[in-house]
């Protein structure tokens, strides 16, 4: 018989800090990283302070860890704020439906991402770079407030050294500072400049509600994209992650059972509750 | 996890001979009466663990059911006398809160024993220590077994 | 399982019952308390109230408890142990029998089980679900407040209990529906006399005054409708209709303790709160207490209707009698189905 | 009966039509005869749907605090004595401008206990009604643009029955009986917090329990989440409780609140001086002090 709310542990093998409010850590059990699939999250706790749910962000082809990141905001985070490397750290899942890795063989692909909602996109955008000959082009258009609210600044560089790929960073106007060389204009704006095309093409899409309406109006009618190939993930306020606490559910889906990852034909049918 | 809570219990632990009591001290006079204590080396009873606040007017009452939540066997509140209050009316305004809380625990059964308030000055070394050595003896004289509705 | 029949007289209920508790079950009945009737442990028979029509509140707190302890921990250093808190949920042996409830506090509980077993099986439900053994009594006058015949239950029907009985003056007739009602009732068969179906009184005709298909009709369509906004002004809030409701199995996961010894427990909880989605961010999805209302009537009536085919309400009425503020949710329901 | 719901809808009806109000929170027949609700009247063609009689036990003031209700700017609300009172310390506590609101008072003779209205009782008495009803000196409201005169026979008091009379065998208890009793209440709480919503003067935004860092009070609804829980309510209320009982009456598990708020009510007056809600210049009893205030218990 097995507790399903029982988390295991998983040790802090690295901790990037991304910017000054929000962190990348890199956890591993055993070793090593464990079986998920881009798009799914966990539940984080630091044990004493109360879960917190977080989208992985790393691609599950790299065997050594797994990780996501956070904003430091409440009780739960400010917890996982406070550890250090060699920490143990609670973990349950992998929950939840995942982006559809098969369907997307062969197409174009397009990431969009806006500030920390740029987690799961890389999870994703990193998979299909491990497997890098099974797609398309591949196009990253990722965007911030400002030069200082960009993640995953790091590993940018490594992005942009896959062939037939292009990296897009952009940041708010207002946001720039004096060296920065990267493009500056919301991200819907910064989306409809580039050389997009609908057919053959599959776009992701995470950042704030705003950002991604925006971008999806764009994409379906400046670019042509179908409703069932732009993939956005939701985020609602979960504590169980295994559809029972009821806290989740917008029409009749269960955002953590159901999704988080739905094609933009899926939200149209539900209703305006997340 | 049952072994695990017995740990060997340090000074101030929550047995009866050496109950923890928990002291909410003004940083203006009581906390400096306390500390006239300590550099004249008087001596008083070392189940007190002191927590230094701005003023008695600071002093929530929730501060006072968490020491109680946490396992505390006395709670002392404690500031500036009447009339000598740094920010003139704080611990008017704390007496005031205290007098109607310090009923609501009486009726709800909380043992008034275990809770006291004074007024010490930052000159009244000796009165630190008195109210410190009476408060803990009282609490020792106290039935340990009389529950609290803040504990199981 | 064959259903089977049997009679026993009101005496030998008693003695039944009576034997139950000296053999060590754990039964509980409504039973009167500060002037209401709730549902609690009884020490002999005649301390169950069997004439009250439904206890205050429901008895999902012996499915579901109010707090439930999923494990214990105690940190030292970086390690962490923990112990696991379905053993204590399992070492519960002694088994509970719920007697005197009505069909449709029965109702509730395979309709919660779906919940619970959907897809992860949530063992701390599935270990009590499994030693509660169910005996109702059939209701003979339902109150204004009640619709289980809308909810596709009736006051006779024996969905979810173990054995159903029927009063006929001074004896009852017991339909034994599961395994569990056979195994409980074996050890006393000698009370018990085995009749046929036929035997039994057909159950009434009891007359629906409304569609409740069409209720779920108007929500699958009208999310945006003024009357949410309008006819829950007078809502004020309070947790009450799903903290009393039988079906209602929302529920709060938090850490008590500090950080270095304690527990994570699940509380019961509530839509009706404000809290209840409100994001970190300050980004609340449902701002309202009309909205909150709707996601009550939309999680009843429709969204758990889609997944499991089944309604999530079974029509007790309790929320209706116990709402502050008069809100009764037999009206709302019957409302939304006219205006369609 | 009928002559007071016809003088309410029509100061009802004149508000909303000369545009004075845009809402007019009343209350009108329930679910059965015996039970009265909370209505909203925002058109002067509805106004006829108000109604007023000894089964309306909500205290219509918890509305004013509702952000959805607020909306509506100025609003005419029908009060009784007590829950005028409410409307006082709100007054007070400057959360209700008094221009934004029309007082519709009505003479009360005291409301029937919700579960005795329930079995069928629907006669006014000294035992049917609420406690709160036998102490009441505001039968008739404090403050009010318009009163409507009560028809029914004031309230016979035979002396005989002694409300709140728990109080004093409370107070004569050890630290330990009182304990175990409100042990035993209190573990019968579910945390519903129908007390804090039904409560007119618990209008914090975000109540301190809903609030973790720190977490206050533990979330648990077992007996230490549950003490702590009722200890904080009723200390938050203590001093500003007008004795409406709306906290008692919503409590789906029967906890005796009232004997908690009415205690602190007395031991205020006692040692302050300060009865609440009686006066909307007052200054709230905990926001000033006297230099002369009760030392006693103080070392």
């Amino acid at each position: 018989m097995e507790n399903i709310y029982l988390p295991k542990l998983a040790e802090i093998k690295e901790i990037i800090q991304e910017t000054n409010d929000t962190k990348t850590i890199r956890l591993a059990i055993n070793g090593g990283s464990i079986d998920f699939l881009p798009g799914q999250f966990g539940e984080f706790s630091v044990i004493g302070e109360g879960e917190s749910t977080f989208g992985f962000s790393s691609s599950p082809l790299r065997k050594e860890f797994f990780e996501f990141s956070f904003r430091t905001s409440g009780r739960a985070t400010t917890g996982i704020n406070g550890l250090n490397p060699g920490d143990k750290l609670s973990f349950r899942g992998p929950y939840g439906n995942y982006f559809d890795t098969v369907g997307m063989k062969g197409k174009n692909l397009v990431f969009v991402g806006g500030g920390i909602g740029m987690a799961p996109v890389k999870s994703i955008l990193e998979y299909c770079f491990d497997e890098r000959d099974d797609y398309g082009k591949i196009t990253v258009l990722y965007g911030a407030r400002t030069v200082n609210d960009l993640l995953y600044r790091n590993v940018f560089d490594d992005w942009k050294k896959y062939k037939n790929t292009e990296v897009v960073i952009t940041v708010d106007p207002g946001g720039e500072t004096p060296d920065w060389t990267g493009k500056v204009g919301f991200v819907p704006t910064i989306l409809e400049q580039l050389p997009l095309k609908g057919e053959n093409s599959i776009a992701v899409v995470c950042g704030p509600p705003i950002m991604i309406k925006f971008a999806l109006k764009s994409l379906e009618e400046k670019m042509g994209f179908d409703k069932e190939n732009i993939i956005t993930t939701l985020e609602n306020r979960m504590k169980c992650g295994l559809g029972k606490c009821g806290r989740c559910n917008v029409g009749s889906v269960y955002v953590c059972k159901d999704g988080p990852v739905f094609t933009a034909r899926e939200l149209e049918s539900l209703p305006n509750d997340f | 996890m049952e072994d695990k809570k017995e740990k060997p219990v340090k000074s101030g632990g929550n047995n009866v001979s050496d109950p923890r009591i928990i002291a909410f001290v003004c940083n203006w006079c009581t906390y400096s009466g306390a500390d006239l204590a300590g550099t004249s080396r008087m001596k008083y009873s070392d189940n007190v663990r002191v927590i230094k606040l701005p003023c008695s007017g600071r002093i929530d009452p929730l501060f006072i059911v968490e020491a109680f939540k946490k396992g505390a066997k006395g709670v002392l509140v404690s500031g500036c006398h009447p009339g000598d209050c740094h920010y003139i009316s704080g611990n008017y305004h704390s007496r005031r809160k205290y007098a109607a809380f310090r009923d609501l625990l009486g009726f709800l059964g909380v043992d008034l024993n275990r809770l006291e308030f004074s007024w010490i000055s930052a000159s009244e070394g000796n009165k630190w220590v008195s109210v410190i050595n009476e408060f803990t003896d009282k609490i020792k004289s106290l039935n340990d077994n009389s529950s609290d509705i803040f504990k199981k | 399982m064959e259903e089977k029949y049997f009679e026993i007289l009101a005496e030998d209920l008693k003695k039944f019952v009576n034997s139950l508790i000296s053999d060590n079950f754990n039964v509980i009945a409504p039973k009167d308390k500060d002037g209401d009737t709730f549902y609690g442990k009884i020490d002999k028979f005649d301390e169950a109230n069997l004439d009250i029509l439904l206890p205050k509140m429901s008895y999902k707190e012996y499915l579901l408890p109010k707090t439930e302890t999923l494990f214990e921990y105690s940190v030292s250093g970086v390690d962490v142990d923990i112990k696991d808190g379905l053993g204590a949920v399992t070492g519960e042996n002694k088994k509970r029998v719920i007697f005197g409830g009505r069909p449709c506090d029965a109702a509730a509980g395979p309709i919660m089980d779906k919940v619970f077993n959907w897809d992860y099986k949530d063992e701390f439900f599935n270990e009590r679900f499994k030693n509660l053994t169910i005996i109702s009594i059939a209701c003979k006058k339902p109150d204004n407040y009640c619709f289980c015949t809308e909810m596709q239950l009736s006051p006779e029907s024996s969905y979810g209990s173990d054995i159903l009985l029927k009063k006929e003056d001074n004896k009852y007739f017991a339909a034994v529906v599961s395994e569990k009602g056979l195994e409980l009732i074996t050890p006393y068969l000698s009370l018990f006399k085995e009749i046929t179906k036929a035997q039994i009184p057909a159950d009434k005709d009891w007359k629906k005054v409304f569609e409740i298909e069409k209720t779920k009709g108007f929500l699958d369509k009208n999310f945006e409708h003024n009357y949410f906004q309008d006819r829950f002004l007078s809502c004020i809030g309070c947790g009450i209709c799903t903290y009393t409701c039988p079906t209602c199995h929302c529920f709060d996961i938090q850490d008590e303790g500090n950080l270095k010894e304690g527990r994570r427990i699940r509380n019961w909880d509530s839509c009706q709160f404000a809290i209840f989605t409100l994001h970190t961010s300050g980004h609340n999805p449902r701002v309202t207490q009309g909205d909150r209302y709707r996601q009550r009537l939309m999680h009843k009536f429709k969204i758990y209707s889609e997944k499991f085919n089944k309604y999530l309400c079974v029509g007790c009425g309790r929320c209706s009698r116990n709402c502050p503020e008069d809100i009764d949710i037999k009206e709302v329901v019957k409302d939304l189905a006219g205006l369609i | 009966m009928a002559n007071i719901d016809e003088k309410l809808q029509k100061i009802a009806k004149d508000l909303l039509e000369s545009g004075e109000v845009s809402l007019v929170i009343g209350f009108a027949v329930g679910s059965n005869p015996q039970r009265m609700r909370p209505v909203f009247i925002t058109k002067a063609e509805d106004a006829n749907r108000l109604s007023f009689n000894h089964h309306a036990v909500q205290d219509l003031a918890v509305f004013l605090k509702k952000p959805e209700v607020k909306k509506f700017g100025k609003i005419g609300i029908v009060v009784k004595g007590c829950d005028e009172k409410a409307l006082n310390a709100l007054i007070q506590e400057y959360q209700v401008s008094r221009d934004n609101i029309k007082i519709i008072g009505v003479e009360c003779n005291g409301v029937i206990r919700q579960n005795l209205a329930d079995k069928g009782e629907t006669a006014v008495s000294e035992a049917s009604v609420y406690d709160k009803c036998l102490i009441c000196n505001e039968h008739t409201p404090i403050l009010y643009d318009y009163l409507v005169p009560s028809e029914d026979p004031k309230l016979n008091l035979s002396g005989n029955l002694k409300p709140y009379a728990r109080i004093e065998e409370l107070d004569s208890m050890s630290p330990e009986e009182k304990n175990s009793f409100w042990e035993k209440e209190f573990d019968k709480c579910i945390k519903c917090y129908a007390c804090r919503q039904a409560c007119p003067l618990c209008y914090c935004s975000r109540c301190i329990v809903e609030k973790n860092m720190p977490q206050w009070i533990d979330t648990n609804l077992e007996e230490t989440g549950n003490a702590q829980w009722n200890l904080i309510r009723a200390y938050h209320l203590s001093g500003r409780c007008i004795g409406c009982g709306e906290c008692e009456r919503a409590c789906p598990v029967n906890i005796p609140l009232m004997l908690i708020n009415e205690k602190m009510a007395r031991d205020v007056n006692n040692l302050f001086g300060y009865k609440s809600g009686l006066d909307i210049n007052a200054k709230p009893v905990f926001g000033v002090f006297s230099e002369s205030d009760f030392n006693e218990f103080i070392k």
